[in-house]
């Protein structure tokens, strides 16, 4: 089929009439498409997530940088995306608090501000293939990152009078699932944000829109979208979601409450499918804590034996995606490549069987092992448990 | 950003103050000692009969198998239909029978959220317990004897106590 | 017209047979839209650039923060919008050099690359209105800001062997206008990047899809789009957009080579054409200058008579517009409120009477005078000229 | 980042090397000097044939006016057609004469760039040249004489010697 040139909307009408092999053979020949309302994606490119019934997963081995396009940002959602009225949207604070409150939307945006770049992972993000043939986005595509703005949700804590008796909230959404969550006071006055917009325009319906909670460093779950009602208590809701789901099995325990996202780093090129050839290779990938910042990232490129300082990329921001390089002469031969992050708190990213030994358990929630990626001579790169 | 909040008004005069009729419209949440439990009842027998109409299409004849996962502990688990989840139903893996009734009124049935009555949640919930072992087929569920039923996964819940550092855990 | 609530195509054939009224109603009642391959944006919300023939304006008082969404980064080209084939683009080298070279996308993406948070500004960016009835997007809209990624270009320059003696070199892109800019060898051997991705993805086709040169800092015409080919040189060439375009008369003279963007800063809220309530305000903006960070934003909220101190958000990025608020009881009373931006090279931004003043000229490039919004009693707000 | 760099090899193997026959076909700048110019030559009146022909729709008759701006001085600027950018033509404006050469050949007509051959190009910058009264009408422009125009404006240019600080220039 035909590549579709035209780029913007008002250019169709001049592209429209011109064969394209003609139009792309010299493009210094004719005039090309006007300036348009909305930039375009160049029909050469097609980044997509990858779907399931429940989610969608970010292309990580087709981007670059820190930032996710908000298009590209991973979905969870436990019934669909809500459509919203922002004329009528309003959130509701109650429960332990001097005078319940109810804020619009155009309240919320009145509020003083806060904007943060920092990373949202949801803490089933992790999967692995036995033959190996997955790619960064099926193991663990449920990472994104944009800049978050939106009002503290410290700010509407004073407004209301939050009990100082108060020691968990419940966070509930408008979605069909009525998502809700249970969250510690101490998070909501801590760094917890009311988030209306995403990477510079209003939060995208699949990310919360019109507002949502966002809870720094935290599993994705926990920072509820579509967010309609908060009730301050004195003790956790136990929801289904942090009962029956988001807990994990550790040895004999069901492990709750377990909101810190772990460390974690995965090398995003070379990755499968790509296919490399013998010279210098950057590699490179993103590394992220949810306790606070990287402190560094080590690559090792003989499976493990030893292990280099890789480049952290500036800016290095607190619970974000960090991107690292390093630079590497690859010879032809069969080895296996892999990264580890460390984080300030000191934690170093442990290998699968570190991880199942610690846990007597081999998967579940807030699962962030060293993934490897086997090179074979042929410059085919498979993935490789640790 | 200290800064800020220090300088800021005791109030922004932003948002309006609701009223308790208000707020009891929203306010569907339910906690493990019964906070949020509305009046009404039911039995196992009533659940039996609304389950296999609205819900044992996703969730198997009996709250075994069916698309969208087990909800009864079986012990049949070996059965060929597609059993996901077998290992953390109600009856294994579920710390609070309030849970249940939460969930049900907020989320079931799926294709219907929020459509069910709450006298009709309490039957479900005394039937998905009774299903499960954890109440006896003539136990009524209401918001006095639900927040009273022990649920055999909770002694083994534990609060994450993870601080970050070297520790794998 | 009745509001598309249809946000996800593969949603569509789920929710199109609902009567909007229906579904906004309570959209905890119906299961929402499954997961996408691509996120969409709200319905209700419908951000625009402004458009003239040859250019495009980011809405600067729609947005938070400091990323500008892709489609929305400003527009400014001679003659529109190639199309051009990413499998048969290459980047020639030439001129004084050991080795003329061609890359091609692929080799461009396989070098050590770097990545940066940095404003893009059209050096025509800014405009006036007697009446006052302009909006940020229309006074300075012509700056957005990107993650840039790519490979430095003295990476490049290493890997041809820049002579000693090359001073300038040519930028040509391969659009209709076949743009050509001189640039000082220096700057390509200090931070020029060849730049094939922004925002995570691969550059618009809008921004030099598939490679562009970005001099972080400087004019955004020098950053040439759709980049084609660079020839070293012991001399400027002169072109057409360095003599009679992107030259501003100063006193007798007519100033060339001008190309570093001086500091500016704008407030973006409130800005016509919002009209404000009594009470507490939080002024934003941004700030920014190609010089490097920006070191202090200050507010008036009395006409220019007092100046305070504005909060700037993190991260405070080296050449890139950097988020300011201030926090601001509005009484009432008619005033005018304005920002001035210092850098840290000690400018700092001046009035509109200061700069003509200086050039002996009201206008021209590089134009960035404090910009002042009136407010009326009635809470309009209208640009006013300092 | 400069650690970076000092791990870089001599090469990095990539790229590919060019002859100098793929150069000069994309390599169609002129410097000041003339460096670029191609053989062939033109002189006004050829070049006012052209101008009609192709120019003036967009530019105005004679250079003045139209809907794309004036190209040539004009002593008649208050004329009340659309006289964009009068104060700035190639007579009052342009600093090298061998600029109008390279921005003709490689941008116009507007909406058909590089349709041009060298030789028209020659005739179209004499004309030009000559309308502004820099040139006579009989000189013939080539790659020896284009360079050689000294342009009005040329004196006027100074390069920006900003470099930050508190001055306001
Ligand atoms: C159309 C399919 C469908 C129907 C009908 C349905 N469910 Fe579900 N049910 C689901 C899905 C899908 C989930 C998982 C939702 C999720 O994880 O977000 C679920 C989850 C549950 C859970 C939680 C299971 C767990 O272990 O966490 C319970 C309890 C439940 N359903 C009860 C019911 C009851 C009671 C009914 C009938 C009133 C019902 N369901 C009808 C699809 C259905
Ligand atoms: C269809 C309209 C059109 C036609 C035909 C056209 N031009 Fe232009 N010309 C323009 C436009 C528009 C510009 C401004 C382009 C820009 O600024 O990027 C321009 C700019 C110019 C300039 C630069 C003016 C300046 O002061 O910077 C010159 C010189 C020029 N044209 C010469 C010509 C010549 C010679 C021809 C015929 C061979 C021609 N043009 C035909 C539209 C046209
Ligand atoms: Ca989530
Ligand atoms: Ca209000
Ligand atoms: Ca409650
Ligand atoms: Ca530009
Ligand atoms: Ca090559
Ligand atoms: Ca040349
Ligand atoms: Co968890
Ligand atoms: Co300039």
């Amino acid at each position: 089929a035909a590549v579709v040139i035209v780029q913007t909307a008002s250019g169709k009408a001049v592209q429209a009439a011109i064969p394209e092999a003609k139009y792309l053979e010299d493009p210094t020949k004719r005039p090309g498409v006007p300036p348009g309302e909305l930039g375009t994606r160049s029909s050469f490119e097609k980044p997509l997530k990858k779907i399931s019934d429940t989610s969608s997963r970010t292309p990580l081995q087709d981007l670059y940088g820190i930032i996710t396009p908000s298009d590209l940002h991973y979905e969870r959602h436990h019934n669909g995306v809500p459509a919203i009225d922002p004329g009528t949207y309003e959130l509701l604070i109650h429960g332990m608090v001097d005078k319940p409150m109810a804020f619009s939307l155009s309240d919320l945006k009145r509020f003083p501000s806060v904007s943060r770049i920092c990373f949202l992972e949801c803490s089933g993000n992790y999967r692995s293939q036995a033959n190996g043939q997955i790619a960064p986005q099926e193991i663990c595509g449920l990472t994104s990152q944009s800049e978050w703005i939106g009002v503290k949700l410290s700010t509407l804590f004073r407004e209301v009078g939050v009990s100082p008796k108060a020691t968990w909230f419940l966070a509930e959404g408008s979605d069909a699932a009525v998502m809700t969550r249970s969250v510690p006071v101490s998070k909501g006055w801590e760094d917890a944000v009311i988030a209306y917009a995403q990477n510079g325009e209003a939060i995208r319906p699949e990310q919360g829109y019109p507002a949502r909670l966002f809870l720094p460093g935290w599993e994705g779950n926990a920072s509820v979208k579509w967010l309609r009602r908060i009730e301050l208590s004195d003790a956790p809701f136990m929801t289904r979601e942090e009962t029956s789901k988001y807990t994990e099995p550790v040895r004999d325990k069901y492990r709750q409450f377990s909101f810190v996202m772990d460390a974690r780093s995965i090398i995003t090129y070379p990755a499968y499918p790509a296919q490399v050839q013998k010279g210098w290779i950057e590699i490179r990938g993103i590394a992220w804590s949810g306790r606070g910042k990287v402190l560094q990232v080590e690559v090792s490129t003989d499976a493990g034996k030893t292990w280099q300082q890789a480049h952290l990329q500036p800016p290095i921001l607190d619970k974000a995606h960090t991107y690292f390089r390093y630079l590497w002469e690859w010879k032809g031969e069969e080895t296996e490549i892999m990264s580890r992050v460390t984080d300030e708190t000191g934690y170093l990213q442990p290998t699968y069987r570190q991880l199942t030994e610690a846990r007597g358990a081999s998967g579940g929630y807030h699962f962030n092992p060293i993934t490897a990626w086997w090179i074979g001579r042929d410059g085919k790169v498979l993935f490789r448990s640790t | 950003t200290h800064q800020d909040t220090l300088r800021y008004p005791r109030t922004f005069g932003l948002g309006r103050v609701v009223s308790q009729e208000e707020i009891r419209k929203l306010d569907i949440d339910v906690r493990p000692d019964g906070l949020g439990l509305p009046p009404g009842s039911g039995q196992a027998a009533e659940g039996k009969l609304l389950y296999a109409r609205k819900c044992a299409v996703c969730h198997g004849e009996g709250g075994v198998g069916g698309p969208s996962g087990s909800l009864v502990t079986s012990t049949t688990a070996t059965a060929p239909s597609p059993q996901r989840r077998t290992e953390k139903t109600i009856g294994t893996y579920w710390p609070y029978a309030t849970t249940v009734f939460d969930y049900i009124r907020r989320a079931m049935p799926f294709n219907e959220p929020g459509s069910l009555s709450n006298q009709e949640v309490y039957q479900l919930t005394a039937y998905l317990l009774h299903a499960n072992g954890v109440i006896g087929e003539q136990t009524v569920m209401d918001a006095e004897s639900l927040p009273r039923v022990v649920m055999p996964a909770r002694e083994r819940f534990v609060s994450d106590d993870r601080q970050g550092g070297p520790e794998i855990k």
